[in-house]
């Protein structure tokens, strides 16, 4: 399997990473399956002027990595990259990567969507959210632990 | 021996402090190596330091045990992550 | 929810589809998932030359749509957009585009993969797959009819 | 009356033809208007058409009680899809 993680502060071109991704594999893809988050421009009805988005360099990646080399365990995919963006994030602005290829297409939406999971829990990044009302550090939420406890909880959940 | 110290996010913003380095006669246990710290950075950073959800990285890897700190190392105290 | 369902010849830009998608959203979008099938190159160890896709215009728009609008009743979507092309394909073409946008980002996962599901099962479409060894329709799949009877069985499976 | 008649994929080679305009003197129940077809396309025609496995659409809608065809209207006959 190919691997690769990126954490950068540019933004990132998905045309560009599809396409190479197609030159790289030739013939042998089956299906692809990406995820592209962006900065929502509201958070329970307060505009969020900036998403900040700080990083471990190194530890970070290592992060991210293991996560990609644990769906890639579970499920046989061939190709996964994974860019993360950091620093000042406006609203509307791409933030996440995930692009998943393999011969079938549910491991590649189960890989895509496992390393989103664990994205959200366990990749070393610490986000702060600033609003009209205020700076603030967030934390991550309930319900992405729980969805990552799901993971855990069955391993053959696809 | 000297090492080398991080701080991040919210911890970095209590402590009021990015990274610094960190002169030491002699390697020290790490709750010591955090009394030493406060020294410098105050008593708040103290309590900071040693919250029960702060994580401690040495040379990038995560602590559970007891660690000691030696010449050379990186030392990180990491808040809870939030996730990508 | 907006929904476009598209069936052509032609191949199709998913990078030129994306940007579309972020200009009509504005900054709105949260997550988007997006599906990309391609003709595999071999079957079975045997060389496929051309997968040759036959429709019914108007029916296969329609029984397209009636996947997405099942989607979209289950999550909250707020943009679906299939492309699949027809006619004489090669390896490593592009078939099938699915592109799902929505404020979560497992709604997002959940319609694309249910999309695909459904599409394999129940669109209006006829394959044939021409090889060394001949030329042969294709049925669907045992595992196929399986992976869509999941989601009927347990309405909330995500 | 003129029925617009479609066959496709595995059917339109069973009965070698793609499509075809029929004329009829009158409304035909679905079952007749095969007679019918099969008359013009030949017996085996009549054994494909009415095999289990094949769906009749009429003005793009599968039927599934009785069907009773009429002028202007668009019969296609469907073998099981593929999907996409």
């Amino acid at each position: 399997m190919k691997l690769e993680v990126r954490v950068q502060e540019a933004d990132f071109d998905i045309a560009a990473e599809y396409s190479a991704l197609r030159n790289r594999a030739g013939g042998g893809l089956g299906a692809v399956a990406t995820f592209i988050g962006l900065v929502r421009d509201r958070h329970d009805g307060d505009l969020v002027s900036t998403l900040y988005l700080e990083h471990y360099p190194g530890m970070t990646e290592r992060s991210i990595e293991a996560i990609a080399t644990k769906a890639a365990a579970r499920w046989p995919l061939q190709d996964v990259l994974v860019i993360h963006r950091v620093g000042a994030l406006g609203g509307a602005e791409q933030i996440v990567y995930v692009q998943v290829a393999s011969g079938h297409r549910d491991a590649a939406f189960a890989g895509a969507a496992f390393i989103m999971d664990y994205l959200k829990t366990d990749a070393v990044f610490w986000k702060r959210e600033d609003r009209n009302s205020g700076s603030r550090w967030i934390e991550s939420t309930r319900e992405d632990l729980l969805r990552r406890r799901n993971w855990d909880a069955d391993p053959k959940q696809q | 021996m000297t090492v080398r110290v991080l701080f991040f996010a919210s911890l970095k913003e209590a402590v009021g402090c990015e990274s610094l380095s960190i002169d030491l006669p002699e390697q020290l246990e790490l709750s010591a190596f955090i009394d030493r710290l406060a020294e410098q950075l105050g008593a708040h950073a103290h309590q900071a330091l040693t919250s029960e959800s702060v994580r401690v990285a040495v040379n990038q890897e995560l602590r559970n045990g007891p660690q000691v700190i030696s010449d050379g190392d990186e030392v990180a105290f990491l808040p809870p992550v939030t996730g990508g």
